[in-house]
């Protein structure tokens, strides 16, 4: 214990590191492969990528761990520490559970930058959190696929359950999407309940294309929902990467993560000696989420142009998703007339559905 | 290297050595059998007989000599090798696959498609009929007696068509009526032109079937000899190396008083069906109680009820007038009652095979020691001792048992239950396997602990050492007692009866 | 109704990588070997089959290279333990793990090999791996829909699952291999060879394994290659072979009632009032299975259980 | 009609004499060594230099390159130990008595959850107490899912093997279902997950790592003097032989087995205790993470001794830490090292033949 106390010490006599585009090294904790060419770890490692290439980072400034499961501690502590002792300056930990480890190891590791994907915790020095407002992608997707569906029934592949504020929040983004252009179309979800799960993810999208949806959007990291749509001849709307890739036939579009803007801005600012420890919670117009361009060979101009119209008003701020009065599944409302849904609601605090939505 | 040998020679067997690791089981061993011939191995415990069959039938391989089958030498490198050759044996504890049909172990091995049900029940018949021999082929072999077993065996080498059969101790499980049948048939068998080599440890066997013997003494083959020029005691002293006395001593009994008394016991056994059917009688101490019957005839279920191992039906065993059923094994030991038990199947039940003297004799002392530890000090004199005492031959005491030979596991678990000083001592076959000599010894151990005023009871198979050996003798059959009399005045002809169903009043004309 | 009929089809498509696996093992338990190397098995078959599909383009030689993938890594299991007689149980969770490591790791190289940085099966192959449906038979209601109107892989496991049936119960070398299965000193005893047996069992066996592994990878991933396809579904099918009392006759139904209960979460009706826990549902396969393992076991029966010497190896000199 | 004298075959297996245990550990160690060629073999198909590949894995396991805290590699290597250590002598137990658990990996989640309720909500009792009611919960955690299949093994002999199997599955779930349900962090946002332990709640360091490496050395000793001297371990020597000569000598097998696997079970329930208290800090559904099934191996090489144990524990998790360094620095795919892992398992189980049996080539009949 008497080292923590020598690093606290040292901590005290100053708060924040200096560094400059040689010094700095950067260790990133992905919860899979980026290799396996999709899928969430795969978006964030392009982010990392395209910061790197911003930036002018070399190789050996970019230390990955991989395949560190988010919810083994143990493993993440171990992969944390690695990076460390490999001499990184600034830890990204790019998955939700790495969030209680990194805020004790920030603690240990003082001098060390601490950035939390998906998380909450911020310690006001050394640690923040970065997310990002993907349900303004989703929306966006709900319109293409509101406009697409000819059964009126649309399927969402979801990781989570209710419990779950960032997936019901996304679910419902979608489905307001849908119902924007489609209010007589449903949203059928269904859970795996796992993040990365090929086989459950095949079968919820079965599931869902047995019951007649015919686009399968999906809140989850294989592009399984998009070829079991493919398969059956039916659409989908793809999440982290540009899906259309593994399902040419099927991704409508797809919802996306552009991690560059972050990675580049936050290595930016700590840099640049402008670290204020702030959480990072971008948007479309911070460049961080977009969707995918549709794909031309089954989408109309109709859907380009009520998704730019939509667009824009998201990027002016003139609407926010969550806005106004909201009817939810269960015959009750949320929210206030004239107000919108303030952040931590949106990232912790829903629970419920949209009126359009059925969990199947 | 290829000398001429005739073609009526069905085996010859030329310098044939075998070691496993450090022990010579094999040592230059000579042996000829001719077709049409019957011939008998005999030798003691370990001498290397059933080691030597089994390089014929494949499952070893020589790393000295020669084998030349129908004059001709031949390499057997598997047991398909061997059958090819036309060699069919019966091995000392039965190869049978439990869950199969008899038609089924019958079948399997053999050449040809898997032919119908009916077209191998057919040849079965034949064959069984050409021999006498009787077996249902659907009857799965769990469901099978002991000489039932022996009969699918039996037909399982006939039906390859061997020509050349050998029996490692084919009659140490079978009743004399059983044994008689089974010679029978291969007197049929040499008529038929078959060469036979047959082993067993009795010596009245070997008189009664053989043409020619040949003698194994550690390892080596030491003779052959003509039977009919032969005689037991020449035998014996052929086996053994010196003249040796042969013959039991029955001390009187002395001092006799009731110490268990079995009241109306009835048993089921784990099929479910009676093993013991209202079974009453009286063991004494400074006697010996012998109990002959078929195999299976409910001698195991007996002991393992005094032995307190067996849920029983209904009656009451009552040793020193306390009733002891219901008790566990463990209060009965608790009570103080010192009673001793050799189960039938030494290893599996008895023993621990897979550790050492030392531990073994802890068996049933384990408890003794303070605290939670156990005190091996005891158990490893003790251990000592009887190496000493019974000639034990182990190179340690902490050489896992299963390494022992038969004999020598034998002397161990007797060893341990006769040190423990027992009222009652209980013992299921304890000679089976054994030759002479152990034999003997094993017995002479059985009347000390007589003089002792213990009392024993005796599970034997061999109603000659019955007669011989005990006191009175208690005959079962499927679970009923059809007899208890005196040993000195039946004879073995009249227990055999018994043994088969006929009960004491019919067999002695008592009204 | 239709619901219904959804969720059988849906059980059976999940039931079939089962019961490939299931075959197998009960192929490799015949022959006495306890292989636990079934996920690692199925894992390679996956590998293989995917990466000649993706190379060739032909369905056909796709299978085969599973099942010889799956017959290669079961060489070493049987190597192993066969010959070397190294312990059943650990060599099979070795097995596991360098399969499932191996697989994954072949299947990063190749994406980082390939342009478009994914793995996605040429068309022909997908066309070939579409639903088809058997004349006559798949107009049958219901059964048709459920059973007939499937993947090719479902039938094959089918016809091997049937094939093997056979082969066990109504053929020499079957009543065979059984004889070694319960009793190998028996079977070496009449002179059946006992090594060449098992090696060509469990290599076999493994070979059926692999082609389950390849349903995984190339019809449940849709055609694209994605890491873990195999995602714990060996472990079910060693489990399955006890509620099939090893026969691969009962394997069939067998694995599609575990199919069904893979699958039954997503059509669990949702508006009964109550809430079943997710977790509850992922739970119910292995649930039942140790309920099936205990309730067979109650009412045991001698012909009905393991193959006696199941996980101990032979040796002809050992006693 | 030729003489034909069939060949013997080119090779063949014969039994040997008892080696004595100076040539089995000379076995063990070549037969590592050949492991070690043979992972070579792999690595240089990769591309890579096997030496400084090796070099660098045994480095990244012990020493770091920053010079403040030059052994926290090793601290790590030790903290993959612990669970492996005490898991696997909790599955001695069971093997040494030929009980095929294979579910410690569910026992040590059972001792996990049931240590993780005090350490959840009953966590400001004194700190040593509360250390002390945990890891009695979690023995009991683990030992009575242990139980499980003991009983029914006992009662209806039913497969232990695939019942643990399942078992394992189910403790999994059992997480899952709690860490959705009814021990969610309430401070979560929204996300399922179980909060982080209070302070108090942590296990003690002892030389700068989680006091479990104490707990696990003295398990050691323990379970090496309870097999080796104690009646209860002799019963389990019996009862692994025959249960028949078992009950002959008055034991109950059933009451023999069950209280076997209870320890069995909570000594890999300590082990839960140790990785969620001592490690993780909260409770997760990789409390486990595999360590169950590793273990297995583990105890099966060091042949079900205590002291072996504790060796090759250590050297699986050398392996692993040191593999999780070099991957990182060559680059190389995490899934490069169960590959290692894999073909290095494979020769050592492989060489275990040596130690038993000789191969005779033909014309070789040189008996040692
Ligand atoms: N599996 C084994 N490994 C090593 N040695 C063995 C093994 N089995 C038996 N032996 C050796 O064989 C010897 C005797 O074995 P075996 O049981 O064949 O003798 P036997 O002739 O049948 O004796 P008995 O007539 O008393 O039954 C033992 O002393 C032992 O050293
Ligand atoms: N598999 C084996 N491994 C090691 N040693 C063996 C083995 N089989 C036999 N032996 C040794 O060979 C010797 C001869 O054994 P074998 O079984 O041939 O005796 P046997 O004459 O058949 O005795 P018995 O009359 O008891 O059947 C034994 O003493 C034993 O030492
Ligand atoms: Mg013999
Ligand atoms: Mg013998």
């Amino acid at each position: 214990t008497s080292a923590k106390d020598e690093a606290s010490q040292k901590s005290a006599d100053k708060q924040t590191t200096t560094l400059s585009y040689d010094t700095v090294k950067i260790g990133v904790i992905h919860i899979g492969n980026p290799a396996d060419g999709s899928g969430y770890t795969y978006a964030h490692d392009q982010g990392i990528v395209g910061m790197q290439k911003e930036l002018g980072l070399k190789d050996d400034q970019i230390v990955r761990k991989n395949n560190v499961s988010d919810s083994d501690p143990a493993a993440t502590e171990t992969a944390i520490r690695e990076c460390i002792e490999e001499g990184c300056n600034i830890i990204f930990g790019t998955s939700w559970g790495y969030m209680d480890k990194m805020e004790s190891l920030a603690e240990e590791y003082p001098d060390v930058y601490f950035c939390h994907g998906t998380g909450y915790k911020n310690n006001g020095k050394n640690l923040n959190n970065y997310f990002g407002r993907i349900y303004q992608a989703r929306y966006l997707t709900g319109i293409v696929a509101g406009m697409k569906t000819e059964s009126n029934l649309i399927g969402y592949v979801s990781a989570m359950g209710s419990e779950n504020s960032e997936c019901t929040g996304g679910i419902d983004a979608f489905a307001m999407g849908v119902y924007s252009v489609n209010p007589d179309a449903k949203v059928y979800v269904k859970v795996t309940n796992s993040w990365y799960s090929p086989t459950e993810e095949t079968n919820a999208a079965k599931a869902l294309l047995s019951e007649g949806c015919d686009v399968i959007a999906q809140h989850c990291d294989t592009p399984n929902p998009q070829l079991e749509a493919e398969s059956a001849g039916k659409w989908g709307v793809g999440y982290n990467t540009d899906m259309s890739k593994d399902a040419p036939k099927a991704t409508l579009t797809s919802t996306l993560w552009n991690w560059s803007a972050y990675y580049t801005y936050q290595v930016k600012q700590i840099v640049d000696g402008n670290w204020k420890c702030e959480n990072y919670y971008g948007g479309m117009a911070d460049g961080l989420v977009d969707i995918a361009p549709l794909n031309m060979d089954i989408c109309t101009e109709d859907m380009q142009k009520a998704v730019d119209e939509a667009k824009a008003k998201i990027e002016d701020g003139s609407f926010n998703v969550f806005d106004g009065v909201i009817e939810t599944n269960d015959g009750k409302t949320v929210g206030e007339e004239g107000k919108t849904l303030d952040d931590a609601t949106i990232t912790g605090g829903i629970n419920w559905y949209f009126k359009n939505v059925e969990v199947k | 290297m290829s000398e001429e040998i005739s073609a009526e020679i069905a085996v010859k067997c030329s310098g044939i050595t075998k070691v496993f690791g450090s022990v010579v089981a094999n040592d230059g061993i000579d042996l000829e059998v001719k077709y049409g011939e019957i011939l008998a191995l005999l030798g003691e415990n370990g001498s290397g007989k059933t080691t030597l069959m089994n390089m014929l039938s494949g499952i070893y391989h020589p790393d000295k000599g020669n084998i030349y089958i129908a004059g001709k030498p031949e390499a057997i490198n598997s047991p398909m090798d061997s059958i090819e050759l036309g060699i069919g044996m019966i091995h000392q504890h039965f190869k049978l696959v439990e869950v199969f049909s008899a038609a089924d172990n019958i079948v399997a091995g053999t050449k040809g498609k898997l032919k119908s049900k009916g077209a191998v029940r057919d040849e079965i018949k034949k064959i069984s009929e050409q021999l006498g021999l009787e077996v249902d082929p659907d009857k799965k072999v769990y469901n099978m007696s002991v000489s039932e077993k022996q009969t699918v065996e039996i037909l399982k080498v006939l039906y390859r068509g061997a020509k050349i059969l050998i029996l490692d101790e084919p009659t140490a499980v079978l009743t004399p009526q059983e044994t008689e049948k089974l010679f029978n048939i291969l007197r049929k068998m040499k008529a038929q032109g078959c060469a036979i080599i047959i082993i067993t440890h009795k010596l009245g066997e070997v008189m009664d079937i053989s043409d020619r013997v040949t003698i194994l003494r550690k390892g080596k083959s030491v003779e052959t000899v003509n039977t009919a020029e032969s005689s037991e005691k020449q035998l014996t002293e052929l086996m053994v190396g010196k003249a040796v006395e042969l013959s039991i001593e029955r001390p009187e009994p002395v001092n006799v008083k009731p110490i268990l008394n079995v009241v109306d016991l009835t048993v089921k056994n784990s099929e479910g069906s009676i093993a013991l059917d209202d079974v009453s009688f009286v063991i004494n101490r400074g006697e010996i109680l012998g109990v002959a019957g078929i195999a299976g005839s409910g001698q195991k279920e007996l002991c393992e009820t005094i032995a307190g191992l067996q849920k029983i039906e209904k009656g009451a065993v009552l040793y020193n007038k306390e009733n002891i059923i219901g008790k566990t094994p463990k209060e009965i030991i608790n009570l103080g009652i010192s009673m001793s038990f050799i189960p039938e199947d030494r290893l599996g039940m008895g023993l621990i095979a897979s550790v050492g003297m030392t531990d073994n004799m802890l068996l049933k002392t384990y408890k003794q020691g303070k605290l939670c530890f156990v005190d091996r000090k005891p158990a490893k004199a003790l251990s000592k001792e009887l190496i000493e005492k019974l000639e034990i031959k182990t190179p340690s005491t902490e050489l896992p048992v299963r390494m022992l030979s038969g004999g020598n596991v034998q002397k161990v678990l007797l060893g341990r239950e006769i040190h423990s000083e027992p009222d009652l001592l209980i013992t299921a076959y304890p000679v089976r396997g054994l030759d002479i000599n152990s034999s003997y010894l094993i017995y002479s151990l059985l009347n000390e602990q007589k003089k002792k005023n213990t009392a024993v009871l005796f599970i034997g198979e061999d109603l000659d050492v019955l007669l011989e050996l005990c006191d009175r003798i208690m005959v079962l059959c499927h679970g009923k007692i059809t007899g208890i009399c005196d040993a000195k005045k039946v004879t073995k002809e009249q227990v055999g009866m018994m043994m088969t169903g006929s009960t004491m009043e019919e067999v002695l004309g008592i009204g | 109704m239709t619901r219904l009929i959804s969720f059988l089809a849906h059980a059976v498509y999940m039931g079939t990588p089962l019961l490939f696996g299931t075959v197998g093992e009960i192929q490799n338990e015949k022959a006495g070997h306890l292989n636990l190397g079934v996920e690692g098995t199925m894992a390679m078959g996956a590998c293989a089959g995917f990466m000649v599909a993706y190379k060739t383009g032909s369905l056909w030689l796709s299978i085969l290279a599973a099942f010889l993938m799956g017959a290669l890594v079961s060489l070493i299991y049987a190597f192993l333990t066969i010959t070397m007689m190294a312990n059943q149980n650990v060599t099979g969770l070795t097995l596991t793990i360098f399969g499932t490591g191996l697989s994954n790791f072949i299947g990063e190289q190749m994406i980082s090999a390939s342009p478009t940085g994914n793995l996605k099966l040429p068309d022909g192959v997908m066309s070939s791996l579409k639903n088809i449906d058997i004349p006559l038979l798949s107009k049958i209601p219901v059964l048709g829909e459920v059973l007939f109107s499937q993947n090719i892989f479902t039938y094959l496991s089918i016809v091997i699952a049937v094939i093997m049936f056979i082969y066990l119960k109504k053929t020499k070398v079957g009543l065979n291999l059984r004889t070694i299965g319960e009793n190998p000193a028996v079977a070496d005893a009449v002179g059946i060879s006992v090594v060449k047996y098992k090696y060509i069992n469990v290599l076999i066996g493994g070979g059926i394994c692999g082609i389950g592994g390849a349903f995984c990878s190339m019809v449940i991933n849709g055609g694209v290659w994605m890491a873990n396809s195999v995602n714990g579904l060996g472990w079910i099918a060693v489990a399955l072979v006890i509620f099939a009392v090893w026969n691969p006759a009962r394997a069939i139904y067998g694995a599609y009632i575990f199919g069904a209960f893979m699958v039954l979460k997503y059509y669990f009706p949702k508006n009964l009032g109550f809430t079943v826990p997710e977790s509850f549902f992922d739970m119910l396969p292995y649930l039942v299975t140790a309920l099936v393992l205990i309730i067979t076991s109650v009412k045991k029966s001698r012909e009905r259980s393991q193959p006696q010497s199941c996980g101990i190896n032979y040796f002809r000199e050992e006693r | 009609m030729a003489d034909i004298i069939k060949k013997e075959p080119l090779i063949r297996i014969a039994k040997r004499a008892e080696r004595s245990n100076k040539q089995k550990l000379i076995i063990r160690l070549l037969s590592v060594l050949l492991a070690i060629c043979a992972g070579g073999i792999f690595i240089l198909i990769l591309g890579k230099d096997p030496f400084s590949y090796y070099a660098k894995m045994v480095k990244g396991a012990f020493i770091g390159k920053n010079a403040a805290s030059p052994f926290m590699p090793f601290k790590e290597t030790i903290k993959i130990m612990i669970p492996l250590l005490i898991s696997s002598l909790g599955i001695t137990l069971a093997f040494k008595m030929k009980f095929w658990n294979i579910g410690a990996e569910g026992q040590i989640i059972m001792g996990g959850v049931f240590a993780s309720y005090f350490a959840l909500y009953h966590y400001d009792m004194p700190h040593y107490l509360l250390f002390i009611v945990m890891f009695v919960a979690a023995m009991i955690g683990g030992g009575l899912y242990g139980i499980i299949p003991a009983f029914f093994k006992a009662k209806f002999d039913t497969n232990e093997t695939l019942l643990t199997l399942m078992l394992n599955y189910i403790a999994l779930y059992v997480i899952d279902w709690l860490t959705k349900g009814a021990w969610q962090d309430p401070e979560s946002k929204g996300y399922p997950k179980i909060a982080r332990f209070d302070l108090n709640a942590w296990l003690d360091s002892l030389g700068g790592v989680q006091i479990g490496w104490l707990i696990g050395l003295v398990l050691v000793v323990l379970v090496f003097i309870y097999l080796k001297y104690t009646k209860q371990g002799y019963e389990i020597t019996v009862v692994s032989d025959s249960h028949a000569t078992a009950r002959y000598a008055g034991m109950s097998p059933s009451k023999i087995m069950i209280r076997t696997m209870f320890l069995s079970g909570a000594i890999c329930g300590i082990a839960g205790m140790v990785q969620a208290c001592g490690t993780e800090h909260t409770l997760s559904t990789s409390v486990a993470g595999g360590v169950g099934f590793t273990a297995i191996i583990v105890a099966w090489l060091a042949n079900l001794n205590p002291f072996g144990i504790l060796v090759v524990s250590f050297l699986f998790a050398v392996l692993e830490k040191g593999s999780t360094v070099v991957s990182s620095e060559f680059v190389l795919s995490p899934y490069c090292s169960d590959v290692l892992q894999g073909i290095i398992l494979f020769f050592v189980l492989g060489c275990e033949f040596f130690i038993r049996y000789r191969f005779v080539t033909r014309g070789g009949r040189k008996n040692d």
